[in-house]
């Protein structure tokens, strides 16, 4: 347990001075894969032993979050594999500085330490602080190559979170408010697990006021239309592989705070005020960034848009209730849009540009065209990938318990399509007309986590399953 | 109604008299110290607080919002306008009048909003939630009708101040832990900002916001 | 398939194929006489023949083995088509083999096969032959099969020999249906068979020619097998159209005395029928060739009327 | 153990993705790969057709892999067990093909491999898929493994223009097929699927989903406008299975859902089906009349082909509407064998374009001709396919045509008064459909294969390898058996007819010779007899005539009227041999023609027709997507005060009306 926390931010600490070595990228793997190695034991113990409370009760791990711990950690080492060849060749086509790396591989590790914070703590405070902390350090993350592109989109990012955050935490000091009334004032007012067994009692308008600073605070960080706006700026201008961990890790992560809040707040309320809000916010969500698709024009922010679209199917799937299918796409999601944008970090750095009319004939690279193919394909929801695997149960599942929404969300997916289908088609597809790279590109993470997707739409291993219908039932 | 629950009344109001001030304000100096001055009333009332109601944690929170409020970001924000120059903001969806009425319109729907709450509170300072949440609100209001970059954080900051106060008052402040927490957030994001405003500086010679919307889509 | 009909079908067979060019020998004296010429005699298209089979075959460098096959194909189908339009007996051998739509099928075999020959040596008169003689195929077909339906759906059946025991056996009558499509019917025996108004097959006039421009470059015994199946094509429809439209005296089920008759009966209608198209040959003028779709569309209008009328009036 | 024919199918199907990934691992030895490889993939084909036909009742298994609540559940019966008759047969022949045609393409050939056996694959789980989750991770596969092979010349941006339409309507229609799923509730199993009973309403949309669903893949208007580009784009073998196999997964899954899963028929959907079918195939008649490409003009014959299909399927739904039960299997029975008529002969002919194609580099029909001097297997084998898909008698298009005429001919009985009445006239436009058909062939065959070489390196093409005649001659050879001894196979849809609409073609009435769907006397054909015969007559003459007048055959130039030049360029072009039809139906097309005047040094026709539904749905369709995506593009407005804006009124908003 410890471990899964300490080791990244030791990673961040030594990497803050020794990061421009030549090692450091080395270094960096080896902390992420060790966290992985703790996450996985971790989730072990989870599963045998079941849901436990540590050190002094300011940590709680159940199946909910410890399968989010280990995709996190999952997906940042893999990353880490990717940044690797990545910020060698970053170095070398950007000239970045010492400082610059030192900065980029130290921010890393810490970032991983907040989101994993976050998804430990059992303070809903603390996790409203692992927040900020992440949104901070990605926050210079983003601006990383002093563009005045990347500025603005560091400041756009910060100021855009920052409110929400800020919002959120009126959420958080409103539920606290409640609970003081029924756990007494102190530590234990904030703790999940002792909210959760006396959620009932709470107060109903505080919660449901609550629950709106709560969804519009963190569901900014989610991206959630029409808070949004952050979102592809900050995934467009940062290195790929903060875009990756962007995507594929702190929007869930943000996802996972709403979800617990919800958690409450459903059990105060009784009613359906939290489902319809997350379903309200998801299918807006969904059916605009279908659109903006369309008219996107620069590689990343096509796939930051499609990040919004899926976090927006997310929110909700959770909100409809399709529980387990929320999760497996959770999963699936940060597993192909992490590759996507490996590939697409490739990409980048073999045309010169992040503009897609000028990408052309990905495909002479091989892993990188069709991990970008595929990958792209994969994220559409095309069978037999996991993704569709996840959608069909969203699908089939709304048109059960909400008949309405299901035309919705099929002009939005079949809009989708259309608009990053065309796109990645004319990218992958063609003449190429860029350089070759300095450094062999990173073939591994791309294979390793399209194979997972496969694997996962074609089969989901028995103790994954039974871990998503706990977590799925923990929900509710 | 005791003492010490009608002066907190008052801190509550002169708050809220704060935020329509900031609202008001064209000088960004003189944005500043408005906020140094709502960091101060902050700081008293939670004094005020911790003595009527002997929680002892709470002085240190006075005390952290003292030192980190009324004197450290001030100094930084006040040395950066110095060093950058800015001095004018001029304000940009909505002229000012009219940000006062929509401020006023905020404060209605907070105190009702807030009212079927407070009858819950149990604290001697349960009236205080509305004013806290019309802050957070009118802060919000304030950051969207700046241009400048500096006004924009002081209006974070003030959001900022809004939520302790918000805490502090209506339930005697979150648990240390959690205050350290955001303080450190607090501080150490202020020092980021620091990094950027002469970054954006150096690189658009200049800290208006409106250089700053070149993403569009077309 | 009884002995009688056996033997019903290889008479009959025997008899169309040797009495087709008759016809149209026929035919073309009676256009003469009508056109107060002597004529060469109704004996003309044997003599043709049997002057065409003696002669040495031409045929163009560029010709492929199909160009050569294809006279045998024309033939043979055409034989068939003879062989089970009932004009002697509808008792006949091959009559189960093949029903209307079969027939229809032959008809459409052979024209295939003759516009593929035409193409076959690259000139512009075959190209420009096979494609109007497709043209006029695409719109005859569909308004025979049109006629056909019709007389299918009086008597409940495909089957030719089924369809003509059918109509012999009716009372007379004013049948509206089937005058519109004895009406059709006529016309896409003209445009089927190369007459005037559709086509004029005394013509070498590029402009205007479709059957004649896809047999140019045939000569001798292939032109030979090509006329005679072109005459076997003519006796056949003839045939049908007697035996759609005036059924009675064709002998039904193993009775030879009523072959004996039908014999008699069935000259009798063919010099009537005949000299019919003699007389409408003559008084009619060439259409332009632009003018045959809409000529045969509205042939295929009155077969689709014929049968809406029987719907109507079930008659 | 004892094998039953589903292990045997689906073990061929998994032999099938390892031969794939074997192709792919093997990608550096070409020659292996064709000549071991396909030929493997091949036999593995005619596996899964005798297993297929030699399955009797149902078979059903269930998978480890799939959802945890819903694990592949896989079922074979009559009905996929025909349609993987189909594949399988196809399969065998195209594969076989494949081992001599690639050699061109050894570059792709590891991905082309692959790619291949994994459509392969798709298909045969399409059809085996007993429960919505594994049928559409299976149908999507096929769609987009088949994408991945039309792309495989993406570096002609029309190829990739065609390959994006055809996935984004595969894919749109596979939501809608997806939709009908749901709307049939249950746990997705085609079994809950069977059980469930629709109100009439709720039935009738579940319906209308699936037949936009299908009707995509299938080609149906209008929603074809993806087939004529996809199916030329792909190489050849490729083609050949999209049309002869795969449209024919689409017409399965509308028998499926309409007869199997949906527990009611309603008169109406029929008709709609029927109407929809007559114009897809009158459309797709009269466009390949006016194509000169001649894979252009084949998939415009598939989209023709289609319709009629879609033309008995909705026959065969009005009957069963009624409880008119045996006239249904008799239509149903006539759509089955078309289907399996099409595969062999539009295989057939895209196969052969492909060997025109590889030996002498060209597609378009004004550059082609004379081809039967250079490649007589290819031609013959052509000649065949095209005298059988111009239904012509004793080949096997004739059969199925004469079933469905025959089927038309029953309508009197129907107890509505305009039906009766309509059907009729569209058994009119039918029939002016085959004889289109005809038309088409004829100037397919005629231009390509007839007349002079339109180019000079035509003199040079090549015959096709022994592979490719294995392949050509397999496909040929079941046209014309298909053709003489339609009985067997007829006798074996008994099964599926029997399944879909309760009752079955009483085949045994007749003898093994003759074909009399109902009884002998209402209407029989003996394909054999009618070949008998006209050979007869034909060899009879011709050895007459040999042994009466067997003079000299002098070879010259051609009479032609006594011109004295001749050269290829006086030949029919293809766009004048579509000319006529061109003029008929003049308001189909959206015509581009370019006339050259008199005084034109060089003068140059050209003459370009287009889709009018292209013009009229799609592309308002595409203008209103992008107007939309405008829409919403006006709420990006880069300025992070608006942003600011947007957070605090949805803020507001949310307190307001909180309840």
């Amino acid at each position: 347990m410890l471990a899964v926390l300490g080791l990244p931010l030791a990673g961040g600490a030594l990497l803050a001075l020794w990061g421009h070595e030549k090692w450091a990228p080395e270094l960096n793997s080896a902390v992420s894969f060790c966290t992985f190695i703790a996450a996985i034991l971790l989730a072990w113990k989870v599963l045998v032993s079941g849901p436990m409370v540590v050190l002094n009760e300011q940590f709680f791990i159940d199946s909910f979050n410890v399968f989010l711990v280990v995709l996190t950690a999952f997906v940042a080492f893999t990353t880490t594999l990717f940044s690797r060849p990545y910020m060698r060749n970053e170095a070398l086509l950007s000239a970045l500085s010492n400082y610059q790396l030192r900065l980029y591989h130290s921010m890393y590790q810490i970032f991983c330490f907040t989101m994993l914070l976050a998804l430990t703590t059992n303070n809903l405070g603390i996790l409203w602080v692992a927040m900020e902390g992440a949104t901070l350090a990605t926050v210079l993350l983003v601006s990383l190559y002093r563009t005045r592109a990347s500025l603005e989109a560091a400041w756009k990012y910060f100021i855009l979170c920052g409110v929400g955050i800020a919002q959120a935490l009126f959420g958080t000091i409103l539920i606290y408010f409640a609970s003081e009334k029924v756990l007494g004032a102190g530590g234990a007012a904030l703790l999940w697990t002792h909210l959760d067994a006396a959620k009932g009692s709470l107060e109903p308008t505080v919660l449901s006021i609550a629950f709106v600073f709560l969804i519009v605070g963190y569901g900014t960080k989610v991206g959630l239309v029409p808070l949004h706006s952050w979102l592809p700026d900050a995934h467009a201008e940062g290195p790929t592989p903060v875009s990756a961990v962007l995507s594929g890790l702190l929007l869930n992560v943000a996802l996972y705070a709403v979800v617990r809040c919800k958690i409450l707040v459903e059990g105060a309320l009784h009613n359906r005020f939290a489902d319809d809000l997350m379903i309200g916010f998801g299918l807006i969500t969904v059916l605009t960034a279908a659109f903006l698709l369309w008219r996107q024009k620069d590689i990343k922010r096509l796939f930051g848009y499609s990040s919004i679209e899926h976090m927006g199917l997310m929110t909700f799937a959770f909100g409809i209730g399709a529980n387990f299918a929320g999760l497996l796409h959770m999963t699936v999601h940060s597993l192909t849009k992490s590759a996507i944008f490996f590939s697409v970090g490739h990409a980048v750095q073999h045309s010169g540009t992040q503009a897609m009319e000028a990408i052309r004939g990905l495909v002479r690279l091989p892993a990188i065209g069709w991990g970008l193919m595929l990958g792209a394909l994969a994220i559409l929801g095309m069978p037999p990938f996991g993704v569709f695997a996840s959608e069909f149960l969203i699908l089939t599942h709304a048109m059960q318990s909400h008949p309405w929404s299901t035309p919705v969300l099929l002009v939005a997916l079949g809009v989708a399509f259309a608009s990053i289908f065309g796109k990645v088609q004319s990218m992958v597809w063609g003449e190429s007309a860029g350089k070759a790279l300095p450094h062999a590109q990173a073939s591994l993470p791309i294979l390793l986590h399209l194979a997972l997707v496969l694997l996962l739409g074609l089969y989901i291993p028995p103790y994954l399953a039974r871990w998503y219908s706990e977590a799925a039932r923990l929900i509710g | 109604m005791p003492l010490s629950s009608q002066f907190i009344n008052l801190l509550a109001s002169i708050l809220l008299l704060l935020a329509f001030a900031m609202l008001s304000q064209r000088r960004i100096r003189s944005l500043i110290r408005l906020f140094m001055v709502q960091g101060m009333t902050l700081a008293v009332s939670t004094a005020v607080i911790a003595s009527t109601t002997n929680q002892s944690h709470l002085y240190y929170s006075a005390l952290l919002t003292f030192s980190l409020k009324v004197v450290i970001l001030p100094w930084i924000l006040l040395r950066m306008i110095r060093q950058l120059n800015v001095e004018w903001d001029v304000e940009t969806l909505i002229n000012i009048p009219s940000t006062m009425l929509v401020g006023i319109a905020i404060v209605i729907v907070a105190f009702n909003l807030a009212l079927p709450i407070s009858h819950l509170a149990g604290t001697i300072t349960r009236s205080t939630i509305g004013i806290a949440m019309a802050c957070v609100l009118l802060s919000l209001l304030m950051m969207i009708t700046r241009s400048k970059a500096i006004s924009q954080v002081v209006g974070f900051l003030s959001m900022e101040n809004g939520l302790f106060f918000a805490a502090t008052s209506t339930t005697y402040g979150m648990p240390m832990v959690v205050e350290l927490g955001v303080a450190l957030d607090v501080l150490v994001g202020v020092l980021i900002l620091g990094v950027f405003f002469f970054q954006i500086r150096e690189k658009f010679e200049s800290l208006d916001l409106r250089h700053l919307e070149k993403a569009e889509e077309e | 398939m009884s002995a009688f009909g056996l033997l019903a079908q290889f008479l009959q067979l025997f008899l169309t194929v040797l009495l087709a060019p008759l016809l149209l020998g026929w035919v073309n004296q009676c256009r003469a006489w009508l056109q107060n010429r002597q004529g060469p005699g109704i004996d003309q298209p044997y003599r043709k023949l049997r002057k065409l089979f003696q002669k040495d075959a031409v045929i163009a460098e560029s010709a492929s083995p199909l160009f050569r096959i294809v006279p045998y194909i024309l033939f043979g189908a055409m034989c068939l088509a003879a062989a089970i339009v009932p004009s002697l007996a509808t008792d006949l051998g091959f009559s189960e083999a093949a029903d209307a739509i079969a027939l229809v099928g032959i008809f459409a075999l052979a024209r295939i096969f003759m516009s593929l020959a035409a193409m076959d040596i690259g000139t512009a008169f075959g190209g420009m032959g096979a494609r109007r003689e497709m043209l006029v195929g695409f719109l005859a077909e569909p308004a025979l099969l049109m006629v056909l339906f019709t007389a299918s759906l009086i008597s409940q059946s495909t089957s030719l020999t089924v369809i003509v025991e059918t109509l012999a056996h009716r009372h007379f009558g004013i049948y509206p249906s089937l005058a519109f499509t004895g009406i059709a019917f006529l016309m896409v025996l003209l445009a089927e068979n190369a007459r005037i108004p559709v086509d004029n097959p005394a013509s070498h006039l590029e402009l205007t020619m479709i059957h004649e421009a896809m047999i140019l470059e045939y000569s001798a015994r292939h032109l030979a097998l090509v006329e005679w199946a072109s005459s076997i094509k003519l006796f056949a429809y003839v045939a049908m159209g007697i035996a759609l439209f005036v059924p009675w005296g064709i002998a039904q089920a193993a009775d030879w005395l009523g072959m004996a008759f039908a014999l008699p009966i069935l000259i009798v209608k063919l010099l009537v029928a005949g000299f019919g198209l003699a007389v409408i040959e003559t008084v009619m003028a060439k259409q332009r060739i632009f003018r045959a779709p809409e000529f045969m569309g509205t042939a295929f209008l009155f077969g689709v009327l014929g049968m809406l009328v029987h719907f109507l009036l079930g008659a | 153990m004892n094998l039953l024919p589903i292990d045997l199918i689906v073990s061929s199907a998994l032999l099938w993705i390892a031969l794939g990934l074997v192709g792919l691992a093997a990608r550096k030895q070409p020659a292996f790969v064709r000549n071991a490889v396909f030929p493997v993939g091949a036999l593995a084909g005619l596996l899964v057709a005798a297993s297929a036909f030699s399955s009797r009742g149902v078979e059903t298994a269930i998978s480890l892999l799939g959802l945890p609540d819903l694990p592949f559940h896989l079922r074979l019966d009559s009905l996929s067990a025909f349609f993987l008759f189909i594949l399988g047969c196809a399969a065998f022949g195209v594969s076989i093909y494949s081992a001599g045609y690639f050699k061109n393409d050894e570059k792709h050939i590891g991905p082309l491999c692959l790619q291949y056996h994994v459509f392969l694959a798709a298909m045969v789980f399409v059809l085996l898929a007993d429960d919505a989750f594994l049928f559409m991770i299976s149908w999507e596969a096929m769609a987009l493994s088949s994408y991945f092979l039309v792309t495989t010349d993406h570096r002609i941006p029309e190829i990739r223009r065609a390959g994006f339409l055809y996935l984004l309507m595969a894919h749109l229609g596979a939501l809608g097929i997806l939709l009908y799923f749901g709307s049939m509730g249950g746990d997705y199993s085609f079994d809950a699927m069977r059980k469930s009973h629709l109100t009439d309403l709720h039935a009738t949309f579940a319906f209308l989903l699936a037949l936009f669903g299908f009707g995509a893949k299938a080609g149906m208007l209008p929603l074809h406008v993806w087939l004529p580009e996809a199916h030329p784009a792909a190489p050849s073998p490729v083609s050949a299975l999209m049309s002869g196999v795969m449209l024919k997964t689409a017409i399965y899954g509308l028998l499926r859902a309409v007869f199997d899963l949906l527990h009611l028929q309603l008169w109406w959907w029929g008709a709609l089906i029927l109407g929809i079918g007559l114009a897809t195939a009158l459309f797709g008649a009269i466009f390949s009349a006016v194509q000169s490409d001649m894979k252009r003009l084949l998939a415009y014959s598939s989209v023709e082909n289609i319709g009629i299909i879609f033309v008995g399927i909705g026959l065969a739904v009005i009957f069963k509407a009624y409880a008119m039960n045996s006239l249904a299997a008799l239509a149903l029975v006539a759509a089955l064998y078309h289907c399996l008529n099409h595969a062999f002969f539009k295989s057939l002919l895209f196969l052969c374009t492909g060997s025109v194609l590889h030996a002498t580099g060209e597609r378009n029909l004004g550059k082609l001709g004379g081809l039967i001097r250079t490649m007589p297997w290819v031609a013959w084998s052509a000649l065949i396919g095209a005298l059988a898909i111009a239904g012509l008698p004793p080949l096997n298009g004739f059969v199925s045509e004469w079933l469905l005429l025959q089927a038309f001919l029953f309508t009197p009985g129907l107890p509505h008064s305009y039906l009766n009445m309509l059907i009729p006239v569209a058994a009119a436009a039918l029939v002016l459909t085959g004889a289109a058909a005809g038309y088409v062939m004829v100037k397919f065959f005629g231009i390509v294969f007839l007349g002079q070489a339109r180019e000079e390196k035509l003199h040079d093409a090549h015959g096709a390898g022994k592979w490719e005649r294995a392949g050509l001659s397999w496909l040929a050879g079941g046209c014309i058996l298909l053709g003489l001894v339609p009985f067997f196979v007829i006798n074996h849809l008994s099964g599926a007819s029997m399944l879909l609409v309760g009752s079955s073609l009483a085949a045994d009435k007749g003898s093994w010779l003759f074909l009399s769907p109902i009884s002998p006397a209402r209407a029989s054909y003996s394909p054999l007899l009618f070949l008998i015969v006209t050979c007869g007559a034909t060899l009879l003459s011709f050895l007459m005539v040999r042994r009466l007048y067997h003079g000299r055959v002098r070879r010259t130039m051609p009479w032609n009227c006594g011109y004295p030049i001749w050269n290829a360029r006086m030949q029919d072009t293809s766009e004048g041999f579509g000319q006529p039809i061109r003029q008929i139906f003049d308001p189909f097309f959206k015509m581009e023609r370019k006339l050259p005047s008199p005084f034109d040094a060089m003068p140059k026709y050209s003459a370009k027709t287009e889709d009018r539904i292209w013009h009229s749905l799609y592309l308002p369709f595409g203008n209103m997507v992008e107007y939309v995506a405008n829409l919403f593009g006006k709420i990006q407005q880069g300025r992070i005060l608006v942003y600011l804006l947007y957070n605090f009124v949805t803020l507001i908003a949310l307190l307001l009306f909180m309840p």
